[in-house]
């Protein structure tokens, strides 16, 4: 299996992916997933999601997961 | 209940008309309806805007707008709920957002229908770039609070 | 702007689909909606209710509600405001009011259509005598604060 | 000229009128209206308008003027 990773709207043009799929090798935090994906610093703003749920960046990361990195929601 | 995300236009009066139409056992123990109805502007923080592009995390996106609506409907002791919410391209003029809910008594209706777009602008993920009168995109940066 | 008081059924949602087809000059300028309908239930404080009698003041009524909407429409900057109210005889199920408001952004439409609503329940000359469904006729005593 | 009086729903109904013509002569205002047409207590909850306009009891009425009496209102 894998981590499946998202990254959506003006973040998905600035990490320049919009899907991804990570070995779960060495991560244990959505923060170590953001590492792999990217050499850029998380925005301060950035919201993250684990398995279609709201989540902090400190919260664990198991294989067969989907991370979502995007930036504030402008729905409505 | 109903919820839709969907790349067609929105009629929003006429979807109301047939989706009441579709709920003849609550004849009668409706009091009152309180609708919202969010539509594409043509100007926006100083610049004209032609058109628009509404992206969205589908999975997370139903799930955050079912979860919510449950909730919703539980904690005002709504009688149902429709919400449809556009996504793709959209220009001015277009519905983006309706949410209709429906209940025995005014201050359930306008508290609960007021809480779903609440909630829906500040956590449903759905993001919005718009294409300029004068060229160029640009994504929205935030929703404002209502 | 329309106000109207009526003793024929409205049929709310196919009322706003053809307003709101008359305001083309505001396509890009709203960017909310807000509605508000009640309608009649089949029951009221302990009593199954089998019609309802709508009575006002048909001079005052009008002038309260014109007053009402001016300064409503000129407190919240709104673009166009909607209001129709039943008199008459009435059955389960039928509308008796109906509250809409257009406005650039949705926190002035929420506002305003609840005000709305609230000014005409405690102040607008109308009064409802309810026929019980076990016989008798009654006048509502008052209305609840929303 | 004459003083219209109107009374509506259930105080219509308490005060046996619904339309009432009065000579001006000694009326001052809206408690003198009220009390030239019934020997009815004024209920504590009643509403009183002059010309369309609401009115508490001691305001000034006129020859010409229309003045209504009504219960709580109860529309929307």
């Amino acid at each position: 299996m894998t981590i499946e990773v998202k990254f959506f709207a003006s973040l998905r043009e600035r990490v320049g992916h919009s899907d991804l799929q990570l070995e779960p090798a060495g991560i244990t935090t959505v923060t170590d997933v953001w590492q792999q994906c990217t050499r850029e610093a998380m925005p301060a703003n950035v919201l993250m999601a684990v398995n279609l749920e709201y989540v902090q960046s400190g919260h664990p990361v198991h294989d067969g997961d989907e991370v979502a990195f995007f930036p504030p929601v402008t729905g409505g | 209940m109903q919820i839709e995300i969907t790349t067609d236009p929105i009629s929003p009066w006429q979807r109301l008309d047939s989706y009441q139409q579709q709920m003849p056992g609550l004849v009668g123990k409706v009091g009152a309806s309180a609708v919202f109805v969010g539509s594409m502007r043509d100007f926006n923080e100083d610049e004209s805007i032609s058109a628009m592009r509404l992206e969205h995390y589908p999975a997370m996106t139903l799930k955050y707008l079912q979860d919510l609506v449950n909730q919703t409907m539980q904690q005002w002791s709504l009688l149902d709920v429709l919400l449809l919410h556009r996504v793709g391209e959209v220009t001015p003029g277009d519905t983006i957002v309706l949410v209709a809910v429906w209940s025995a008594h005014r201050a359930e209706a306008f508290a609960a229908c007021r809480h779903l777009m609440e909630e829906l602008k500040s956590r449903a993920p759905f993001w919005k770039q718009e294409t300029l009168r004068e060229g160029g995109r640009r994504w929205v940066g935030k929703n404002t609070p209502g």
